[in-house]
């Protein structure tokens, strides 16, 4: 029972991790984003290779896939996605799916489509058998660096000058530039944390859901779940939204697998009908 | 005694913990000019969303013509003759003026539903646009979309479409605000050749309009009403001053 | 059904008579390979090419006299897609057969179209026992679930397991593999404490996995399709499911040698039953190792390398015994019977089912060469696809 | 905001109302070379008979999304069961085509009208996410009831009788073509029909300012559940051409690709005019046909490219250009008013 | 007095329409300056154009020796402008404090002063920027400009749809920043009357172009210029009453 919970809430945050990079882009910036799976796939990768080519310790293979994401994404910002951010949604979506198809194709070639995977330091793998509750080392990893993602994320943005910044400029970009507030390099630094946040959360994911070329569009949907249902006002809705979703799938799927399937798009459709802008939307 | 063209009963609403509109009783009389005037947030708007059934109330009604009308969409008031203009213009940026006036017109009259007949087919329909637009100057741009009209054209596209669901009541809100000089006659010539029966609530900041234009003013503060009379009445008030004209000469 | 397909065909010939000069020179043969290049099935295309390349550089491209041509096409793993495809290759391209067919849908999706327009299919992946009864013209270079699932129930009943809880994806493979196993692993005496089905696209079994902890059984009967193999052995390794004594058994779908050796050494001792291993003992496989290793930049062949490597055999052969005619119903009849050393072992196509009849092995994760291997310990000879063996035997 | 508004500017100012015929010529040329490409295209009917069923989808959804403002991402759903109750007649009922088409069409708009009251309400992402959500539902309960669908495995022995009694479906796809490219000019001029109708005014009223429809006396929620469920009725019959052409159903007509490329190519041939559902169905399947046949393992990237570059260099002015070219000026080709409508309310 | 602020010969619009053909214009060191002009006469186009959220085609802006028109909308911010823009675009999800503090520069002008001159704004600085009233935000948007320390404080229509009451607290206090503290500043304001008191000197715009300059005092004293461009009436158009 317990250990059921407990499944659900690694489950939940590693969609959260996997997630909050869009949260912050669709959400705060709203730019439809919707090749964000393509720099989680991205960070995945990255770890693959530094793990079964160079042999780099998985905990430095962590950081590393987050920084190469985060400059991926900042170069594709500079280059092509900042002169989106006043273009329509559907041209958003259209300009990102294309990320997304090249982005699965240039894989396909470099790194043939077979499943990737790697070896986890022991002191990750199996289990801390408690009383009531077997907990997996890795998913205990995932969790604790969920919360903290969350944790710094929310106090960048709450509490910090960058923050405050960030958020003004997402209310209104063109007053935001006018009252000296350089909107081009916060959402670039934005982008390319988000971007990494992916590339992280793409890291962490190889492990409990697998890498081939297919990620950004198998997972796509998840991740738009996430925010939906979370609501685009910040990163708390996301959160508690990824938990909901973790728990619910995996509760359902274990107490009624027959029809368990179902438990994700039936919660989500439940929640948009009674919250249409999710969780936590912003005061009208 | 006839009865009122529109009233409130202990109009309530609440939003969480706030009282945006506090037991307002309002009541419009057959044929009057009405001005509704106040500070900014005193639930003017919060006011004017409950009348039209954009907001439900926490507690209350709204009669129109004696009948409870709380429980009808916003279209289904206006069907009944609550007609209302925004303070922000409300048009349909890609349609023309032409077929805004005429869409009006034909929801009007029923035939929004027939998805058969071509939109321009009923001649009836178009003569009635077409003289709306006459009214209002804008038969010029008869053809233009909407978006594309000049900001008074809009302000007087925004009032046709009102008058084209041929209101019993209506409910301008700023009607003049932000409208040039030239248009804004017109839209005065307008509103003073209303027809008596057709009843008007009037939310204005500008005095002297609101002064000149209105036979009765409510005065609604931090969302329930602050006085009720005829123009030098609360013009005089010494509360009204104090909150909401202060001391200063107009122009 | 009759009337129908006879009109077609007169359509058919009145249209190939009023596009003159359309015919292809006569000495090729044109085979449509319809395969998933793209998708979550891609790897599985992949796969299936390289085989029929690899098939084609060793033995020459002409056979018969005829210059062997392939007509590549992706199915994206859409039937509808497939379906027009085999149609334009049949019209257009002129093939002479089709070939691949990676997914059970697809695979039917284009049989009542082989069918009409009397092509041979030679499927090389799809799986469903009942793909060959979709149409006559078909032949499976591939197996069937049920064909590699009943001798590991065998196996486990011999090994004294007794009690099993199946864990399968949802689709059509799975549940012929759940039910072959549950039917024969219980008239043998064993139980099955539960059948788990997850979804194909499912990205966490854990909850299932939890289930099948909870069942406190013997052993787990795992099948899902390529690809999610990788994931649900490493949530078996991370339950610790390996050490609680809970056997893991598979008919060979998560211990794939393009993924094995990144399970590491916790999947040593995986007991699984498949037909074809990388580490099949014969000079055939070696060589076949060999030539996919150099061809593949030190890939390891696979189920759909195989398959495609036998399907071409199957056809080339065909094509000599019917001295080049590439009349559909003449390469099928050839097609039925013949038999050859594979790289998996000695096979034939049951001239019945068209379907193959194959070695299948018990085998045992081990290391070899500081690699993982699928080690063959037992064979069980000439297995044919029970399905359709007991449909045979009922009626 | 007045010079925001101001430099919209004028309006192309035709396609009014009596006028709506005026794009005659063009669309001429349009069904010409539709009609021509069935005698000068032979080999390729298998393809044509795929782009004018794809085109009769986008047209399903242009119709809700191009005129009433509400996205979705799961005109599939209608599809699906469009294509199931297609295959299910021809097997159970009759293999009459066109029976078997009116049931589907009856069958996907009861669905649709179901489903309608579920997108009454919330931001675009909500829609999306919403008929995302029932597609996902109904695909899923179609893989449980093997029974009636054959689950995974698709629906088998689906065979359809000659159209009309008298044509047999061919090798040659040349029957498909002509059925669907007739289903698909019965549906444009219906559709054409009620887009200029008064219905249809009011729909664009609706797409436009919500607040200002239901203003002017216009029951939005009611008018949006109508236009809904006539765009499912269109999804499902080109569900059900789809499942007739190809005699076979599988659990894949659910797909949500299936819903994305339409949302795709509608966003690519332009929304609101009608036939951006068959220039965009045409040109995304047409280069999708020749990238797969000359690089079957990596065509998405060149797609993909295709789209990036497409964006960047600015796709109103391509496709304005292109349609100029055709001669087809759609009335607002430039989808600022739903790509406003896309924004959320913040 | 030195040229503080100088347009020469500036061209400007949005996207490619043009709204102002040509306009040249001198702002000295502390001196303010109203614009007036019917609405769609460029008024607004002008400030945004100073600010450099407009397209300038041609023509040169200066503040100082410093070319603003070779710089982003941040940098000539930085560079000494003030702006409250026509909507007042309070940034909703910030609190009024983070709004003053976000976009803060060092000067004289800091949150204490700030709160001085808008002892309400202090009261509510822990609410959300959409949580205020008109007028609330009114202030918050010029208490914002002046956190910048701007050099010129560039404000449009300031008492724009706001209570009468609101408008005299917001006209006190800009005369208050206007003489007192010797700011230089351009108001953008329909309402011609209201805003000569507070100004050195008036501009009238009429498409684009300047149709009149003069004095505050003049324009004061002269009623028909005011007349012959802005149509304002004295009392305001009675409507024909046809009952």
């Amino acid at each position: 029972m317990l250990t059921i919970l407990f499944d659900g809430v690694a489950y939940g945050m590693l969609l959260f991790v996997l997630a909050c990079g869009l949260a912050v882009t669709l959400g705060l910036m709203n730019f439809v984003n919707l090749a964000h799976g393509a720099f989680a796939m991205t960070g995945g990768y990255v770890t693959t290779v530094l793990l079964n080519d160079w042999h780099v310790p998985f905990l430095m293979a962590l950081p590393i896939a987050f920084l190469a994401t985060a400059m991926l994404g900042l170069l594709l910002e500079r280059t092509l996605y900042v002169r989106l951010y006043t273009c329509g949604h559907l041209d958003q979506v259209l300009f990102s799916i294309g990320i997304v198809f090249m982005s699965v194709a240039a894989v396909t070639y470099f790194m043939g489509s077979q499943q990737q995977s790697f070896q986890l330091p022991a002191f990750l793998q199996g289990r801390f058998e408690l009383e009531l509750l077997s907990v997996g080392r890795y998913r205990a990893l995932v969790v604790a660096m969920g919360v903290a993602i969350l944790i710094i994320l929310q106090v960048i943005l709450m509490k910090t000058s960058f923050g405050s910044r960030l958020r003004a400029a997402v209310d209104d970009r063109r007053v935001a530039r006018g009252l000296g507030i350089s909107v081009g390099p916060i959402f670039s630094l934005t982008f390319a944390i988000g971007s990494g946040l992916a590339g992280l959360g793409g890291a962490l994911g190889v492990e409990i859901v697998g890498l081939d070329p297919n990620f950004p569009l198998k997972f796509m949907i998840y991740f738009l779940i996430v925010v939906t249902v979370g609501g685009t006002s910040g990163l708390i809705g996301p959160f508690l939204a990824s938990l909901l979703l973790g728990i619910a799938d995996v509760a359902g799927k274990y107490y009624l697998p027959d029809t368990g399937s179902f438990a994700i798009y039936t919660l989500m459709i439940v929640v948009l009908l009674m919250r249409p802008q999710g969780l936590l939307s912003k005061a009208q | 005694m006839s009865t009122n063209a529109l009233e409130t009963r202990q109009l309530v609403k609440r939003f969480g913990g706030i009282t945006a509109t506090d037991n307002v009783s309002f009541t419009l009389e057959q044929g009057s000019r009405h001005a509704l005037i106040g500070p900014n947030g005193a639930g003017k708007t919060t006011f004017i969303n409950l009348l039209t059934g954009v907001l439900n109330p926490t507690s209350g009604c709204v009669l129109l013509n004696g009948e409870d009308i709380s429980g009808l969409g916003i279209h289904g008031r206006v069907r009944r003759g609550l007609v209302r203009t925004f303070q922000i213009n409300q048009l349909f940026p890609t349609l023309t003026v032409l077929e805004t006036l005429a869409l009006a017109v034909s929801e009007r009259d029923g035939f929004g539903r027939n998805p058969w007949r071509p939109a321009g087919s009923r001649h009836g329909i178009m003569k009635q646009a077409s003289a709306l637009a006459d009214t209002f100057l804008l038969t010029d741009v008869l053809r233009n979309i909407a978006s594309s009209l000049s900001y008074g054209q809009q302000r007087l596209l925004e009032i046709a479409v009102a008058f084209a669901s041929r209101p019993k009541v209506l409910l301008l809100d700023e009607p003049a605000a932000g409208v040039p000089e030239h248009d804004r006659a017109t839209i005065l010539d307008v509103l003073a050749s209303l027809p008596r029966d057709v009843s008007v609530v009037l939310i204005e900041h500008d005095m002297d309009l609101v002064f000149s234009f209105a036979d009765m003013i409510t005065v609604l503060v931090s969302g329930s009403v602050l006085t009720r009379g005829s123009a030098d009445q609360v013009s005089s008030d010494p509360r009204v001053k104090a909150v909401y004209l202060g001391e200063a000469e107009h122009e | 059904m009759f009337s129908r397909s006879s009109i077609a065909m007169s359509w058919l010939s009145a249209l190939a008579m009023a596009l003159p000069g359309v015919c292809f020179a006569q000495d090729t043969l044109r085979i449509g390979l319809i395969v998933p290049m793209t998708g979550p099935f891609a790897s599985t295309g992949r796969m299936i090419e390289t085989g029929v390349n690899l098939y084609i550089k060793k033995h020459g491209n002409t056979v018969a006299g005829r210059r062997v041509e392939i007509v590549l096409k992706d199915d994206t793993g859409t039937p509808d897609i497939a379906k027009r495809l085999a149609q334009e290759l049949v019209t257009n391209d002129k093939v002479n057969l089709l070939a691949g067919f990676g997914l059970t849908p697809v695979a039917l999706s284009v049989a009542p179209l082989a069918t009409q327009a009397k092509v041979p299919m030679v499927v090389m992946m799809a799986a469903t026992s009942t793909i060959t009864e979709a149409s006559p013209y078909i032949v499976r270079t591939s197996y069937t679930l049920p064909q590699v699932t009943e001798p590991l129930a065998d196996w486990a009943r011999k090994n004294s397991i007794a009690k099993v809880v199946t864990l399968v994806s949802d689709y059509g493979p799975g549940i012929d593999a759940e039910r072959a196993f549950r039917e024969r692993f219980s008239s043998k005496g064993g139980a099955v404490a539960g059948a788990l089905r997850v979804p194909l696209r499912d990205p966490d079994f854990s909850p299932a996995l939890q289930r099948a902890a909870d069942a406190k059984a013997d052993a787990l009967f795992v099948f899902v399709p390529t690809g999610a193999g990788t994931s649900i052995m490493k949530q078996i390794i991370e339950r610790g499911l390996d050490k609680s004594g809970l056997k893991v058994i598979t008919a060979g779908s998560i211990v794939e040698d393009e993924v094995l050796n990144t399970l590491g050494d916790a999947a040593v001792g995986l007991a699984s039953t498949q037909h074809y291993s990388a580490a099949h003992d014969s000079p055939e496989n070696r060589e076949f190792v060999a030539d996919y290793k150099a061809a593949t930049n030190g890939g390891r062949p696979d189920l759909p390398a195989v398959h495609a490597y036998d399907g071409m055999h199957l056809i080339y052969e065909a094509v000599r015994k019917t001295a080049g005619s590439v009349d559909g119903q003449r390469l099928v009849d050839a097609m039925k019977g013949l038999a050859w050393m594979s790289p998996r072992g000695p096979v034939s196509i049951d001239p019945d089912t068209r379907d193959i009849i194959q070695n299948v092995y018990v085998r045992k994760v081990m290391r070899r060469y500081g690699e993982l291997y699928n080690v063959e310990l037992e064979t069980i000879p000439d297995v044919k696809d029970p399905v359709k063996l007991a449909k045979k035997k009922s009626p | 905001m007045h010079p925001a508004i101001q430099m919209t500017g004028r309006s192309r100012n035709t396609s009014f109302l009596v006028e709506q015929s005026r794009s005659g010529l063009a669309e001429l040329a349009v069904w010409t070379i539709l009609l021509l490409a069935m005698f000068l295209a032979p080999g390729r009917h298998q393809l044509l008979s795929e782009i004018a069923i794809v085109a009769l989808f986008v047209l399903s959804l242009d119709l809700i999304m191009g005129y009433a403002g509400i996205v979705s991402l799961g005109q599939a759903a209608f599809f699906g069961v469009g294509a199931y109750s297609a295959g299910l007649v021809a097997i159970y009922v009759t293999s009459d085509p066109v029976i078997g088409l009116l049931v589907s069409a009856a069958a996907a708009g009861l669905v649709g009208f179901a489903t309608s009251f579920l997108v009454l309400r919330g931001s675009d992402l909500t829609r999306l996410m919403v008929t995302i959500g029932v597609t996902s539902l109904l695909g899923e309960i179609a893989n449980k009831a093997t029974g009636i669908t054959g689950g995974a495995d698709g629906l088998q022995g689906i065979s359809i009788g000659p159209l009309l009694g008298l044509i047999p479906f061919d090798l040659y796809g040349t029957t498909a073509y002509g059925y669907s490219l007739a289903i698909l000019f019965l549906g444009i001029v219906l559709a054409r029909r009620i887009v200029g109708s008064s219905f249809g005014l009011s729909l664009r009223a609706i797409r436009d300012n919500q607040l200002r429809a239901s203003a002017v006396g216009i029951p939005v929620n009611a008018r949006l559940v109508a236009i809904y469920t006539i765009s499912s009725v269109y999804a499902g019959v080109a569900g059900a051409l789809m499942a007739q052409t190809t005699q076979f159903v599988s659990l894949d007509v659910f797909d949500f690709h299936r819903s994305a490329d339409a949302l795709l190519m509608l966003v690519i041939g332009g929304t609101g005019y009608l036939y951006g559902g068959i220039i965009g169905a045409g040109v995304f399947k047409l280069i999708q046909s020749v990238l797969s046949d000359a690089t079957p393992q990596y065509w998405h990237f060149w797609l993909g490219l295709l789209l990036v570059v497409l964006v960047q260099v600015g796709r109103t002015r391509v496709i304005r250009s292109i349609a100029n070219l055709l001669g087809l000026g759609p009335r607002q080709i430039s989808p600022q008013a739903n790509d406003a409508k896309m924004s959320q309310p913040r | 007095m030195n040229s503080l602020l100088s347009l020469r010969n500036v061209r400007a619009g949005y996207g490619r329409a043009v709204v102002l053909p040509d306009l040249s214009l001198e702002l000295k060191e502390g001196e303010a300056l109203a614009v007036l002009g019917r609405n769609g006469a460029g008024k607004t186009t002008m400030i945004d154009t100073i600010v450099g959220v407009t397209s300038q085609f041609g023509g040169t802006i200066c503040l100082g020796k410093r070319r603003l028109s070779d710089l982003g909308p941040e940098q000539r911010a930085r560079a000494g402008l003030g702006w409250v823009p026509q909507e007042r675009n309070i940034f909703r999800s910030l609190t009024v404090e983070e709004n003053l503090t976000a976009i803060a520069i060092p000067g004289a002008w800091n949150l204490k002063r700030a709160y001085e001159l808008f002892p309400r704004l202090q009261e509510r600085r822990l609410n959300l920027g959409n949580q205020l009233s008109g007028g609330e935000q009114q202030m918050l948007a010029i208490a914002r400009a002046l956190m910048l320390n701007p050099k010129i404080l560039l404000l449009d229509e300031p008492t724009e749809g706001l209570a009468p009451i609101v408008v005299d607290d917001i006209l006190k206090i800009l005369l208050k920043i206007f003489k007192s503290e010797g700011m230089a500043g351009i108001i953008v304001e329909q309402h011609a009357r209201r805003i000569l008191r507070l100004v050195d000197r008036a501009i009238i715009l009429d498409r684009g172009t300047i149709v009149h300059a003069a004095t505050a005092r003049e324009l004061l004293e002269d009623d028909s210029i005011l007349e012959d461009h802005l149509t304002v009436k004295k009392k305001v158009h009675a409507p024909r009453q046809t009952l």
